[in-house]
């Protein structure tokens, strides 16, 4: 397959003459860092897409259009020739070429002190070369058909002599980008500030600069935002939505995300390698009732580790009824009973999943199961990211699905071959695989569907909710959710 | 003739057991007190909800008196449905008990170690007491953050880091009273008698000091109950769903504009309880030892 | 004079000293550091690179005295987060901190000074039983919750004042009095109790014996050996305050050390909180330090002393 | 003298006159009555002294004259207050403003306390002047200020005037204070115990200057103390007060001739004098007993210091080559001012202190780096005495297990009904009721308390009783019978008393040999009636001179003996 040239058509309004916007990222900790190539945080991702460009983008519709590349070609399926723009230039003025995205892909792979965490979606990469100064070949390891789409979505192109000259830190401190704004100013703990870069290659920026606040408070974003202090405020929870809808110059946007909840366990060992047992913990939570009270309405049940805006979801398969009744009968079968209840720990290391990890402890102890709760933020990089998780034990995940694409949650999760630690057959590492070597779309769509109803019947995971963006925006400013959550500003208007 | 020592103008302290009888003031904090520890020992059998009963279809509703309460939910309910009420009542178990036990632990630790280090003196002393300036350099709150990132949150890492925060400040008072006490002749004349280390110590150091040490521990429950809920607020204390009044308050925070009462009720009774505590210590303080100004700081 | 400042000194870099073995061991009480650095799926050979590329294997002696070695040189490692020095974070937000303290501190003394001393002068009035019950209300009260109930009062019911951050001086005024408040109590009653102290003593009655008038007794004689408590408590509550905003500076959001130190627990970014507690640490014991100079220079028994 | 001064000029009218005062303090049931109906009138030039035990009400008296209370004490005054023919009871507060300090002044008994700390002892003499003079010129206040300093004969009185308080000693206090209260030029000067904190000596300096003082700026003196001797060498007037009324009031000469009250009467019987006759020899005076002239105690060349560390050969000596001895049966009273190292010796022969260096020999053992082996077989044998009945006993034991402890922790005896029995023998021993073994310290007054440490340290029975200025914090009238108590017990038991004093008075009374000390060193020792009635130093003989002189009428009717009359309670 081929793709057009990615071509800026002019909007006609004057670069950065538009009112300055300002939007919240309600981030419980601070960005310490600005290097776009360091997390794979949503939050991270929204500074630097302004200010940076991935050889591909996603455009509106979620579809893969090319952004510093110019087109691709495929000659086999582990190989991809990217030729790439010649016009585009980093904010410091040099010119983009060849070189600096094998160095981009290098820094990733093999910066130790960096320690990238973006190291595993380069990780089937076998090789980056450049061909001349504006093309480059990418040969993989093993076919992945969302490869394009990590170039789309996770890394992005850094200029190779700034970094060289200026160091990793420094270099996040203040980064150097081609994107649509470069750094203003950086207020450690309260903004970053962008302003319009009129070199531009794409579509000049409208807004004059842009503003990025790190308000934490959910009560107080809300308040900002009604106060006119900024203009986007993100991740606005469901039970603040009553809030907004108060006030007449603001307005909720919603709209399908790509956030999908489930819960983890060990199905290798202990109580959850027994299908009953995990199909039963699918059937005793009530999760329609979750997502319509508690998250009120603004959430999904789903059967699947995705949602329905992800390629790959499957229609076809409906999420787990309520059915405690059935839940207890399976657990008897497993051979729990009240005599010998099934003791579950249920591990949390997300403070503002406390009330949904609550809800869910109270309905799986209502079908019997003894459950203790736990919070513990270091959970998740002590014990289940180095596979130290025990049997019994339970964990609330989630997943931002930054590609779009069900591969994307597959291979953190369920692919034995990548990261499945708790869970892997070979028959599902197979069909996975097959799914993800797939060119075809609809070929690969077929193969999701038939995936998911297996492991909608395995349950290796308990399946909850996918979740809806939700955001509050102000009356004043022109712009639309997208369902990656991405927020791009470069084309949003403000009326004074 | 000289030395004889005229009477001071102002009226000399009070010797204990000639303390005034006990009087409204003391008896009063005391027992609301008093029933305030009835209600969490009795909270099961009193509520009709268990602390962590949720009713989804009841969420957020408000208290009693405002618009929309209902009385089958006197105080209304948090995101989840469940009762405040009930949770308060179960968050004064948390409370009390860990104020309790980490008091204790300060007390007894700071105690053993004052009398020993106080009475031998000598470089047991100056160990003490620079490791009592190394500790006190590291204000309660920072040495919580400290040993919380490294241990993680739980209830006893909580009393662990009072504990270790707060032997210097009772070991400090101690050591500050023994010396006075040690000097006094009484202390000599039961060396002339033979007395052991032992018997000075516990014999005649401790009974003496000990009135100012309970008054000090009481006013220091009520700091160790803000500090708990403080640690607990900010999630390194006690773990939700467990209810502990910070947890409360700090779930609540969120929704505060939109259902004020999950975030401000819990903190009330803390602030009611403490406030009893505080005026028990100063009841104390004003019979038993009248001379102490413990300076307190959080 | 000199010598006692020499000692103090010496004894404070003995304190600092202790603070940074307390604050070095913090590290490994939280375990395995090249884990925590470690990207999410790093395998065990990458933990190892990192551990080595880090120095975490030698002796931990051996990493002791490195560690204080660039310590003293302002290098208190980097951020596993951010990968910046994590000297250079805390410092970045303790302006912030120390602003906030001072804007409290100014608050609470100047009260606490003129409510206690008015007190201690109409002892027994009903003006100096409110103070009392005062105090101690005041010092019942927990500052999260002072905190969200000024937030629900002041910005959510009224909206005339932000809640969150610091974009100027309005920002200021919540947190300033939250963190007041407290210490107004304390300082009332330490004020009143000094005063009343000093203004029952023998040279306060031969001042009074002297014909001396009721204002210059309590400012000439009684405020300046009052003062002398006082500036004790005032230093020994401004090192509690250092790490004491913890509270305040998350309910309000306040970009400082506290709060920085906070969301580094959540990744456990040990030099962030290394950085932090030393700092914090290095701040308690100069302040400790200026108190006892001030002290020496207020007091001259202290002062001429050898 | 007192014959050209007539007490009471009919003709003008007093400088002030105190009439049926009475000084309540508190309000409602808490209400103490602390003075009441006093009256006394003080003429112009006239001293006035007032004499009484502790808690007599002499203070509350003078204080009252200018409404000195503190605010809390919530004092009520009646009666009537005339100075100057103007009523200062009812006078409001900003006139009787412009009385203190100008009108009447103070000198108050602890110059350390009564100073303002923080400022320099000039400006708070300046301030005086400046109060009541105005805005006068600073320079010339200073030089009057140093004036007053040289007119009381303070050296350096420049340099004086920018020292703090802490910087002098006792004695240039009490003379700045002095200075203070004269800097106005006062009609009276109120003196309310100025000598009490003082070393014998030099409270002698300090009675000679206000003496002397009152002459030259010719004020009136009411001068307060509990030394009767001390006020008659003195006053014109005396005024002696009980329980807070006056019991005697009279001309210095009647007061001591014919003094008409009880109290009054006994006052004067309980002053050692130097004239009494001293105690019969050690041989005649247990019947039987003979002593065996052996020496219990042996100290020779004790030296300690307090100073450690570095510089230790120049450090001051708290006892710097001490030696005396002492033989069974005998006291040997030490001699000498405060901080002369007498307390510093008990506690170095009592084991409390581990000498520096020297030997101390008791019965046979050398006790200077003694062995704990050692000390458990001497340890019972040296018992003490403390100067403070208040700080020596546990205030939270009761008195039997107070007197018994020694039983006990020596496993002499540990059956409660034995220990029972004991204690109340050794009560009764010393004159206290069995019942009084229930009772805890704080419920006896001072001369019981000191029974009560004197029944506990015989309790184990020792060889030695070391007696630390035993009386010295009791009232006069108490003193007596606590001395006498000892002296009986000892001529009983025959037991050798280590007894230290710095009442060379009352030492001549009691002492078989008597060693005086100065900053650490023995100046003189010997036997007691030759040291002290002819004594060869300077210091003794300073000493000796310190003693007030009884007045001449005095004299001439000798009262009996005081301690042989003093009884059992
Ligand atoms: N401020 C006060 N409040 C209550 N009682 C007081 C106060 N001042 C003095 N008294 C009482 O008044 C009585 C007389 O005390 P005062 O000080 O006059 O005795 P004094 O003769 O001066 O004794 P001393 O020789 O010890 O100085 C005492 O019983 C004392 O307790
Ligand atoms: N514990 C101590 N530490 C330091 N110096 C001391 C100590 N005890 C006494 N001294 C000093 O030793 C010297 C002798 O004191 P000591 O108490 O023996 O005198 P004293 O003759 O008993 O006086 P007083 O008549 O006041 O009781 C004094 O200079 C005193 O300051
Ligand atoms: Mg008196
Ligand atoms: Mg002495
Ligand atoms: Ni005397």
């Amino acid at each position: 397959a081929t793709g057009g040239r990615a071509q800026g058509a002019s909007n006609g309004v004057a670069c950065g003459s538009g009112q300055p916007v300002s939007v919240n990222l309600l981030w419980p900790t601070q960005p310490n860092t600005l290097d776009p190539n360091y997390d794979t945080l949503v939050m991270f991702a929204q500074i630097s897409r302004n200010m940076f460009n991935g050889l591909f983008k996603l455009d509106d519709s979620m579809t893969l259009q090319p952004d510093l590349a110019v087109s691709y070609s495929q000659p086999d399926a582990l190989t991809y020739e990217i030729e790439l723009r010649k016009d585009v230039v980093f904010h410091d003025g040099s010119p983009f070429t060849s070189a600096d995205v094998v160095a981009t892909f290098d820094r990733i792979v093999k910066d130790q002190k960096l320690a990238s965490k973006q190291r595993s979606y380069v990780s089937n990469i076998k090789s980056v070369t450049p061909k001349g100064d504006h093309a480059v070949n990418f040969v993989l390891k093993q076919p992945d058909s969302s490869f394009l789409k990590s170039l789309a979505t996770i890394i992005y192109i850094t200029p190779r002599s700034v970094i060289d000259k200026v160091g990793n830190v420094e270099f996040g401190k203040k980064p150097v980008g081609t994107g649509p704004f470069k750094l203003d100013s950086w207020t450690m703990g309260d903004s970053v500030v962008l302003t319009a870069n009129c070199d531009y290659h794409g579509d000049k920026p409208i807004p004059s600069k842009v503003e990025f606040r790190f308000i934490a408070e959910p009560a107080t974003q809300i308040s900002s935002l009604q106060s006119g202090e900024i203009d986007i405020a993100t991740q606005v929870t469901s039970d603040l939505t009553a809030a907004l809808k108060s006030s007449r110059d603001v307005a909720v946007q919603s709209i399908d995300g790509n956030q999908t909840f489930w819960l983890s366990m060990n199905t290798k060992e202990g109580p959850f390698a027994d299908p009953r047992v995990r199909q039963a913990l699918n059937y005793a939570i009530d999760r329609t009732a979750i997502a319509r009270q508690l998250l009120g309405g603004f959430a999904t049940p789903v059967g699947q580790v995705y949602s329905k805006s992800v390629f790959g979801y499957t229609k076809a398969v409906s999420p787990y009824p309520f059915d405690p009744d059935k839940a207890k009968a399976l657990l008897r079968e497993a051979g729990y009973d009240s005599s010998r209840p099934l003791k579950i720990e249920f591990y949390n290391f997300r403070a503002e999943l406390n009330p949904v990890q609550q809800s869910i402890a109270s309905f799986l102890s209502d079908v019997g199961i003894k459950v203790t709760t736990r919070f513990d933020p270091n959970y998740f990089v002590d014990t289940w990211q180095s596979g130290k998780m025990g049997r019994g034990q339970v964990i609330i995940r989630s997943n931002n699905n930054l590609l779009m694409d069900a591969d994307f949650a597959l291979g953190l999760e369920l692919d034995g071959t990548r990261r499945g630690m708790y869970f892997s057959s070979p028959e599902t590492d197979a069909a996975i695989a097959k799914a993800r070597g797939e060119s075809d779309r609809n070929a690969r769509q077929a193969a999701y569907d038939a995936l998911n109803k297996t492991l909608y019947n395995l349950a290796p995971v308990t399946f909850l909710y996918s979740t809806d963006g939700i955001y509050g925006v102000s009356t004043r400013v022109d712009w639309k959710p997208r369902p990656d959550g991405a927020i791009y500003l470069a084309n949003v208007t403000k009326r004074r | 003739m000289s030395h004889a020592t005229s009477l001071p103008l102002r009226p000399q302290p009070q010797s204990p057991s000639k303390a005034r009888p006990i009087n409204l003031r003391l008896l009063i904090p005391a027992g609301l007190l008093g029933v305030i520890v009835v209600i969490a020992c009795l909270a099961p059998w009193i509520s009709p909800y268990g602390p962590n009963s949720q009713d989804l279809s009841a969420r957020l509703l408000p208290p009693l008196w405002q618009a929309g309460g209902s009385t089958k939910h006197l105080l209304g309910t948090d995101d989840l449905g469940r009762d405040i009420l009930t949770r308060i009542m179960y968050g004064a178990r948390v409370s009390l008990s860990i104020g309790a036990i980490a008091v204790i632990c300060r007390m007894v630790s700071g105690v053993l170690i004052g009398l020993v280090a106080g009475y031998f003196g000598g470089p047991l002393l100056t160990f003490f007491m620079r490791l009592g300036d190394v500790q006190l350099a590291l204000p309660t709150l920072v040495l919580a953050i400290g040993v919380i990132a490294a241990l993680g949150p739980s209830t006893s890492n909580v009393i662990l880091v009072l504990a270790i925060t707060g032997w210097v400040l009772y070991a400090r008072l101690v050591v500050s009273q023994v010396i006075v006490v040690r000097r006094q002749d009484y202390i000599a004349s039961a060396q002339l008698l033979g007395a052991s280390h032992c018997r000075i110590i516990f014999k005649h150091l401790l009974p003496n000091i000990i009135p100012s040490v309970i008054v000090f521990a009481s006013l220091d429950l009520g700091l160790m109950m803000l500090t708990e809920g403080s640690l607990s607020f900010l999630g390194l204390g006690v773990q939700p769903p467990e209810p502990s009044w910070g947890g409360m308050a700090a779930g609540g925070r969120a929704l505060i504009s939109t259902a004020w009462w999950i975030a401000t009720l819990p903190g009330a009774a803390l602030v009611v309880t403490v406030a009893l505590v505080n005026v028990l210590g100063e009841q104390l303080r004003d019979r038993l030892d009248p001379r102490l100004d413990a300076t307190r700081s959080a | 004079m000199r010598s006692r400042f020499i000692n103090r000194l010496a004894f404070s870099v003995l304190v600092m000293l202790g603070v940074s073995a307390i604050t070095f061991l913090l590290m490994f009480l939280a375990g395995d550091p090249a884990a925590l650095l470690a990207s999410e799926d790093a395998t065990a050979a990458e933990v190892e690179a990192i551990r080595k590329a880090y120095g975490f294997d030698r002796p931990i002696v051996v990493q002791y005295l490195d560690w204080l070695w660039h310590a003293v040189q302002g290098d208190l490692g980097v951020s596993y987060q951010s990968r910046r020095p994590a000297l250079e974070l805390i410092l970045h937000a303790l302006p912030n901190t120390l602003l906030l303290i001072a804007c409290a501190l100014a608050l609470s003394v100047s009260t606490g000074v003129i409510v206690g001393v008015l007190a201690a002068t109409f002892r027994g009035s009903r003006f100096d039983r409110l103070v009392i019950t005062g105090s101690v209300f005041v010092q019942s009260l927990p500052s999260f919750w002072l905190g969200i109930v000024m937030i629900l009062i002041f910005s959510a019911t009224l909206r005339l004042l932000p809640t969150s951050g610091f974009r100027g001086p309005s920002y200021l005024i919540l947190p300033a009095v939250t963190l007041a408040t407290f210490q107004v109590g304390t300082f009332a009653r330490m004020v009143r109790s000094s005063m009343l102290e000093v203004l029952d003593s023998d040279f306060v009655r031969t001042a009074r014996a002297k014909g001396a008038s009721a204002g210059s007794i309590v400012f000439g004689h009684a405020l300046p050996n009052a003062a002398l408590p006082i500036i004790t408590v005032v230093g020994l509550e401004l090192g509690g305050l250092y790490g004491g905003a913890v509270v305040t500076e998350t309910v309000f959001g306040w970009p400082g050390v506290n709060t920085l130190a906070l969301s580094a627990i959540t990744s456990r970014d040990m030099p962030v909180i290394q950085a932090f507690v030393l700092v914090v640490g290095i701040l308690v014991v100069i302040t400790n330090l200026v108190i006892d100079m001030l002290y020496t220079i207020l007091d001259p028994r202290t002062r001429g002393a050898r | 003298m007192p014959e050209t001064k007539l007490p009471k000029p009919d003709l003008a009218p007093p400088l002030l006159s105190v009439r049926n005062l009475s000084v309540r303090f508190g309000q409602g049931n808490a209400e103490i009555g602390a003075v009441s109906d006093v009256s006394f009138t003080i003429a112009r030039s006239a001293t006035v002294g007032l004499v009484g035990e502790s808690g007599s009400g002499k203070s509350v008296t003078s204080l009252a004259i200018t409404r000195l209370f503190p605010k809390s004490a919530k004092a009520v005054i009646d009666g009537a207050i005339e100075f100057r023919g103007r009523d200062l009871v009812t006078m409001p507060e900003g006139d009787l403003r412009s009385i203190r300090g100008a009108g009447i002044s103070y000198v108050f008994q602890d110059p350390l306390s009564a100073l303002n700390p923080v400022r320099r002892c000039g400006e708070q003499v300046a301030e005086s002047i400046r109060i009541h003079e105005g805005n006068i010129d600073r320079g010339q206040v200073h030089a009057r200020v140093v004036q007053i300093f040289e007119r009381l004969g303070l050296p350096r009185s420049r340099a004086i005037y920018d020292s703090y308080p802490h910087e002098l000693s006792g004695g240039m206090r009490q003379r700045v204070m002095i200075a203070m209260a004269l800097a106005c030029k006062p009609a009276l000067l109120v003196a309310d115990e100025p000598t009490t904190a003082l070393d014998v000596i030099v409270q002698k300096q300090i009675v000679d200057l206000l003496r002397d003082a009152v002459r030259e700026f010719d004020t009136s003196l009411l001068f307060i103390s509990h030394d009767l001797a001390l006020v008659a060498s003195l006053a014109d007037e005396i005024v002696v007060m009980r329980d807070g009324k006056v019991v005697e009031y009279g001309m210095t000469d009647q007061v001591a001739r014919n003094p008409t009250d009880p109290y009054t009467q006994q006052l004067w019987k309980a002053i050692p004098t130097l004239q009494a006759p001293p105690r019969a020899p050690l041989g005649a005076r247990r019947p039987g007993g003979t002593s065996s002239g052996n020496d219990l105690l042996k100290v020779t060349d004790v030296r300690h210091s307090f100073v450690r560390g570095k510089g230790r050969t120049t450090a001051p000596f708290a006892l710097d080559d001490v030696s005396l001895s002492a033989r069974e049966g005998e006291t040997i009273c030490v001699i000498g001012e405060s901080g002369s190292g007498k307390s510093t010796l008990a506690r170095c022969v009592a084991g409390l202190i581990a000498p520096d260096s020297g030997s101390i020999l008791f019965n046979g053992h050398e006790l200077v780096g003694a062995t704990a082996k050692t000390w458990g077989t001497v340890r019972r044998d040296i018992q003490m005495v403390f100067q403070d009945p208040y700080a020596s006993l546990n205030p939270r034991m009761k008195v039997a297990d107070l007197v018994t402890e020694g039983l006990l922790i020596n496993r002499i005896s540990s059956a409660k009904a034995d220990l029972r029995h004991q204690a109340i023998e050794l009560l009764e021993m010393v004159g206290l009721k069995a019942s009084h073994g229930d009772r805890y310290p704080h419920q006896f007054s001072g001369g019981q308390r000191q029974r009560i440490a004197i029944a506990r340290a015989l309790a184990l029975r020792p060889k030695l009783l070391i007696c630390d200025e035993p009386v010295t914090s009791l009232d006069v009238s108490v003193r007596a019978q606590i001395v006498q108590l000892l002296m009986d017990i000892q001529n009983a038991e025959g037991l050798t008393y280590l007894f230290i004093t710095h009442d060379i008075a009352l030492a001549r009374q009691i002492a078989d040999r008597a060693v005086v000390m100065k900053q650490g060193r023995v100046v003189e020792a010997g036997e007691a009636t030759h040291v002290i009635d002819r004594p060869t130093q300077d210091y003794t003989k300073a000493l000796r001179a310190a003693v007030p002189d009884m007045p001449a009428a005095f004299e001439r009717h000798p009262l009996p003996q005081a301690l042989r009359h003093a009884s059992r309670p």
